[in-house]
């Protein structure tokens, strides 16, 4: 590996940032990380993700040793046997939602059956919409799920190709502001958060140095707190998307809780189910076990307390 | 049909080819246009078939001024210019209309009179270089065009063939009353098929000599006439002093 | 007699000459088949053996025996023939749509200066546009059908099927042209009777080209709303980090668009058996 | 005096003729471009007025004039210059790449029987793999540095100059090589001396269609970390849902693809100014 | 260097074009080969220079049986076979190794044996056909070869040039002391060059005749000797009945 160490120091640390994490954004740019660990010497490399499964590729291949993923997305990997552990919890999003455009007939989750709906199969808003379904008690096969990337489906949803869309910001909140589509049934509990995942290997190798990566988040996420209109800003000028979009999405994401916790062990075994019923993850496949692989909050508690 | 030049010249790229030439060919004359390797012969034959646009001058045919390419032109060119991708019989049924079996009976009509029954199936890659002129001189007389312009078309088979082309064309002449132009090297061959020799020289060439041949016929290839015009031929070429050319 | 029993053997002799010939044929295909498999079987026993020695961990890339395992289950359920099937109707029909237009497309602008100063600068830019980029543009126009998709596939294909084509017709000899002009084919003749056969070589270069490219669009043209392809189970695999099933579409492309290819180099062979090639050392 | 007057008269009517060729060829390069554009702008004219009838929707398909703010906003803010300079870096790079492979395993196939029976078989299969499922093996082999973007593109690119330049290799006549083998040219020398300059107009072709292809391996080759490039730009753009970011980058994609196409176009003239050609009408 | 054949023959794909050629050539001796039109002339030249390896029988050079292409041999085509992408002087200059002014120099001195210093610059699509065949002649000769095969190679060539480049042949065959076999349809060509003819008969071809010319070099055009064995040869080739073929 790239981290060839002495005496249990890396080389330098590889963290994504992703326009679906904000607080990574504004890591990055206040550069409190490089600032943490300079004087070691050691170097901070940043690699853009375009996706969550782009990250987790990222982190199985060993190509960066933090990377930002929605909860479900690390489920899955892990499921595939991936050597990742959840360290923190960058944000509770609202993310996803279903979404129609103003004159549709569509108004609840119930008129849905029937219906073509896109959304991409494995990600969040998938399993946002199954589990909608299932709340309402409308199988899921009365459905007729268009798998379509998420640009895909706003898209085809504006167009009219589709009758709803199982959306995800930051496309959401811009057909919202620039096509007047409504979001007509949101929860934020069927979200499944952000996780900031680390590799088991360098968990294992550097577990100081994962504290001391937290502590930078919290920084961030702190401050994102205390400054949305600047935080939002940041994300408005990296994303290259307006103002409006960036403040509404980041209204729909809850910074409060960084530390993983049951809440989320039971929002993900909850996401699994619903997957293991699309055959995205392995009917053998024990939830309970790989969650509890997967969370590790023990850092996050050593570093924020409380 | 007639045939008249004016003036014609033709230049490449600043270089100047061929110039000046004018002759007129009466329907079923055969001009026989003989010169030195690269002083426009070829040049001419293309320009009266209209391939050629560019080249300065008029050429007449039938009375009328032209530059586009004529209906019942066969052309004979100085290549095989086989289509490779066809085969001997449907190269030589290239340029014919009707039904296939008529062409393909015409067709193998003609490659019988070049001798060639046997290859009416080969492709072009399997023919000796005789063979693939032959096939051209089919393909181009199976039309039984008009106005025939043949670029040396004897000049790569033996003594014996040619000597049967050579009466196949006079055959075909007769018939059909052509309008013949043909290149050669070969004077005996000139002063045994043509009414009119045209000599040309010089680069750029232009016209030399003219030596009409009233024998009628069929003539023979051993008359005295004929013999006597070659020496003429030889001598405005410069090459009767043998002795000069050997070191 | 003794004529008769010649002429009895001579045909005997034929008859065992022409049986000769076909085994030989024969025994010639079996070793091409042979020496081409041998690289991919050595490279997929070497990816065996590194896999199972796990220098390459299984979360990213699995042994070649469980990226079988994958498509056989996906067999067994039934569904890999509709992956399949869906799919290469898709690329074909593209590969029909795109070679058409590219033919007539390619015809004019080869032959007519004006057409080519006209249309070509701008095909040429279009050249350069990513698959990916037509999507939205895609369903914008035609929406999400299969309309779409293999109109999306035709795309791909028209490029370089078309580009080959005009450069084969720039490369057509002179003197055949002439000959055809000498026999008075019109435009149209010309075409179809000399600068089709002649750009023959490399207008099937630009098919073959094309069809490849006809099976890299099939990925864009899934993402619009497919259910069912191979395209779509590259990106399921990708979204669901499954890379068993990543792979297995990935093999399956590879092994169906080997045998879309094989049948045009067949084509290709009879097609162009009059070049006067060199046989090879 | 009389001669030496009408010397100069002819150089001057030489200077002249000269003077008026070079005037001609300009005056032809500026029609070539006219009518070349003139496609292109009468489409975006229809375009911007089809968007300002608001028959095509602002937030799917905005108008020419907004595309080109954004791109004059990129442009402005400096960022322009970085995306079209590393994707173009990262083309090239690839395109010299994947060149490089393509020739000397083309000429190989190409020339030695045995080689065509081993190789070409899968190189034939690897050819239908889309760009995208290379993504995750390229992470896997190479990570996400730039090695992997350039090789990524590379592979792209190799394809269709190897197929062309095999087939172009199938092509040469025969009667040619044999001139090289009476010359005692080794086969190196057959290579470079006869069959290269004979099989270059089908290479050249393949280049042509190998950088349209290295610019659409772009997209794939910049989802793999890359934070700047037009690929970026496009999946961005996809990403937040930004049709003028797309589009902008669809645009760029083209021009500036063409403008590489187009010296590609210009080396293919001079390297084939020796083809007997038609004169075309 | 001697050649030396022995009972070839060659067959394609079924059809057999030629058997049965045995003959010896001597170290500078000229041997030249008529016969009518696809009997298999240039299948023996292929065969003797190795790019056809595919005959019956045995070729041996100085007494070695080989298959392969020799070195020194020279090779003039019956088609030009320019390359389309070489200037007619880098044509010419194909074969030679050294540095290149050297070889320019050499180039440029063949060319202007064969009348072309004009042209060294022109691409091979702007000459005309014998100018191409001239650039081939000389792309052949300029290597000195040990062995020279030509098939037809002055066939495209007016008269005068014709006997012009014969004489080039015999200065380069006389500096060399090359033996050369020519495939040839002109028998005053055969006559003036050759030690020995073989007529070649017959579809497939064989031998059919040798006939040996002692006179001594340099011989004259117009000999009596000369005239004699071309009355024999025509003979043989039954063509001296010259009433027959007029129809
Ligand atoms: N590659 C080939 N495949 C099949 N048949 C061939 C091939 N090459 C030559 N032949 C046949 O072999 C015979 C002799 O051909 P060759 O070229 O030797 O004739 P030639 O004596 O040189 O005639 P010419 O004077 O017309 O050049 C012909 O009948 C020809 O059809
Ligand atoms: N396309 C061309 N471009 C430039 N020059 C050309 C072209 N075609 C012919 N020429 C030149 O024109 C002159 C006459 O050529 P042409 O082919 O008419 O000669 P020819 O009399 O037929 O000679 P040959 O007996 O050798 O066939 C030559 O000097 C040749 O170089
Ligand atoms: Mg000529
Ligand atoms: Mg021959």
């Amino acid at each position: 590996s790239s981290n060839a160490s002495t005496e249990g120091t890396p080389e330098k640390i590889r963290m994504d940032y992703a326009y679906y994490s904000p607080t990574s954004l504004v890591l990055k740019e206040k550069g409190w990380l490089e600032e943490e660990f300079e004087e070691e010497g050691i170097e901070i490399e940043w690699v853009l993700s375009q996706g969550s499964n782009k990250a987790l590729e990222f982190l199985n291949s060993n190509s960066v040793d933090f990377g930002s993923s929605a909860g479900a997305a690390a489920l899955i990997s892990k499921a595939n046997g991936a050597p990742i552990k959840n360290v923190y919890i960058y944000s509770k999003p609202e993310w996803t939602a279903l979404v129609t455009m103003p004159d549709s007939d569509i108004s609840s989750v119930k008129d849905l059956s029937g219906k073509k709906v896109a959304a991409t199969i494995g990600t969040d808003p998938y399993i946002f919409l199954l589990r909608a379904l299932s709340a309402e008690g409308i199988p899921a096969a009365d459905v007729e799920i268009i798998n379509m990337q998420h640009g895909d489906g706003a898209n085809a949803l504006t167009k009219g190709s589709v009758d709803a869309w199982a959306g995800l910001d930051p496309n959401m909140a811009r057909v919202e502001l620039e096509s007047d589509a409504s979001l007509f049934y949101r929860n934020v509990d069927f979200n499944t958060y952000g996780f900031l995942n680390v590799r088991e290997d360098f968990a294992a190798d550097y577990p100081e140095y994962v504290n001391r990566v937290i502590a930078a988040y919290e920084k961030a996420r702190e401050w994102t707190i205390e400054n949305p209109e600047e935080a939002a800003g940041i994300l408005a000028k990296e994303a290259s998307i307006s103002m409006e979009v960036a403040q509404l999405t980041m209204e729909r994401n809850d910074f409060s809780e960084a530390i993983p916790e049951m809440i989320h062990h039971d929002a993900l075994i909850e996401a699994g189910k619903v997957l293991q019923a699309g055959e995205v993850i392995e009917a053998n496949v024990d939830l309970e076990e790989i969650t509890s692989e997967l969370i590790e909050p023990s850092f996050a508690e050593e570093t924020i307390g409380d | 049909m007639s045939l008249e030049l004016k003036n014609v010249g033709r230049t490449f790229a600043d270089k100047q080819a061929v110039r000046d030439v004018s002759f007129t060919a009466k329907q079923g004359e055969i001009i026989g246009l003989l010169g030195t390797s690269g002083c426009g012969k070829s040049t001419i034959l293309r320009a009266i078939s209209g391939l050629d646009s560019e080249y300065d001058g008029e050429i007449a045919v039938n009375g009328k001024v032209t530059r586009d390419i004529q209906e019942e032109v066969g052309f004979i060119f100085q290549e095989p210019r086989l289509f490779p991708w066809l085969t001997v019989l449907d190269n030589v049924t290239f340029g014919l209309k009707g039904s296939k079996s008529e062409k393909e009976k015409l067709g193998k009509a003609y490659l019988e009179n070049v001798g060639l029954n046997d290859s009416a199936h080969l492709f072009p890659k399997q023919l000796s270089g005789g063979m693939a002129q032959r096939v051209a001189i089919a393909r181009a007389l199976v039309t039984s065009p008009e106005i025939l312009l043949l670029d040396e078309p004897f000049s790569a088979l033996d003594a014996f063939t040619k000597m049967q082309l050579q009466d196949l064309l006079l055959n075909i002449w007769k018939t059909y009353q052509s309008t013949i132009v043909i290149v050669t090297h070969d004077i005996d061959e000139a002063t045994y098929l043509c009414d009119r020799i045209i000599i040309l020289r010089g680069q750029p060439g232009k016209i030399d000599k003219e030596i009409g041949i009233s024998e009628p016929r069929p003539r023979a290839r051993g008359s005295m006439l004929l013999a006597d015009i070659k020496t003429e031929i030889l001598e405005s070429l410069g090459l009767n002093r043998t002795e000069v050319l050997v070191k | 007699m003794e004529k008769l029993e010649s002429e009895v053997s001579s045909v005997l002799t034929k008859d065992y000459a022409s049986k000769r010939k076909q085994q030989i044929k024969r025994s010639k295909n079996v070793e091409n088949i042979v020496l081409g498999s041998i690289i991919s079987i050595i490279l997929l026993f070497v990816w065996e053996i590194l896999s199972r020695l796990e220098v390459f961990p299984s979360y990213m890339l699995p042994a070649p025996s469980v990226v079988l395992g994958t498509i056989i289950g996906l067999g067994q359920d039934g569904s890999l023939w509709g992956h399949i099937g869906i799919t290469t109707y898709r690329v074909l029909a593209g590969f029909v749509l795109g070679t058409a237009v590219a033919v007539v497309l390619g015809s004019f602008v080869g032959f007519y200066q004006k057409a080519e100063q006209l249309f070509d600068p701008m095909i040429q830019a279009f050249r350069s546009i990513p698959s990916l980029a037509w999507v939205p543009l895609f369903i914008l126009w035609m929406g999400i059908g299969e309309p779409s998709k293999i109109t999306m596939i035709g795309v791909g294909v028209f490029f370089p099927v078309y580009l080959n084509m005009v450069s084969g017709i720039f490369g057509v000899d002179r003197k055949l042209i002439e000959v055809g002009k000498i026999n008075k084919l019109n435009s149209f003749q010309l075409v179809t009777r000399i600068i089709l056969p002649a750009s023959l070589p490399s207008f099937l270069t630009g098919l073959r080209s094309g069809l490849g490219l006809g099976w890299m669009f099939v990925v864009a043209a899934e993402l619009m709303g497919a259910s069912q392809g191979l395209g779509y189970l590259l990106v399921l695999g990708q979204n669901t980090l499954s890379p068993e099933t990543i792979l297995a579409s990935i093999i399956l492309f590879a092994v169906i668009g080997k045998l879309t290819d094989w049948i045009l180099k067949i084509v290709e062979a009879r097609a162009l058996h009059w070049q006067d090639r060199l046989v090879k050392s």
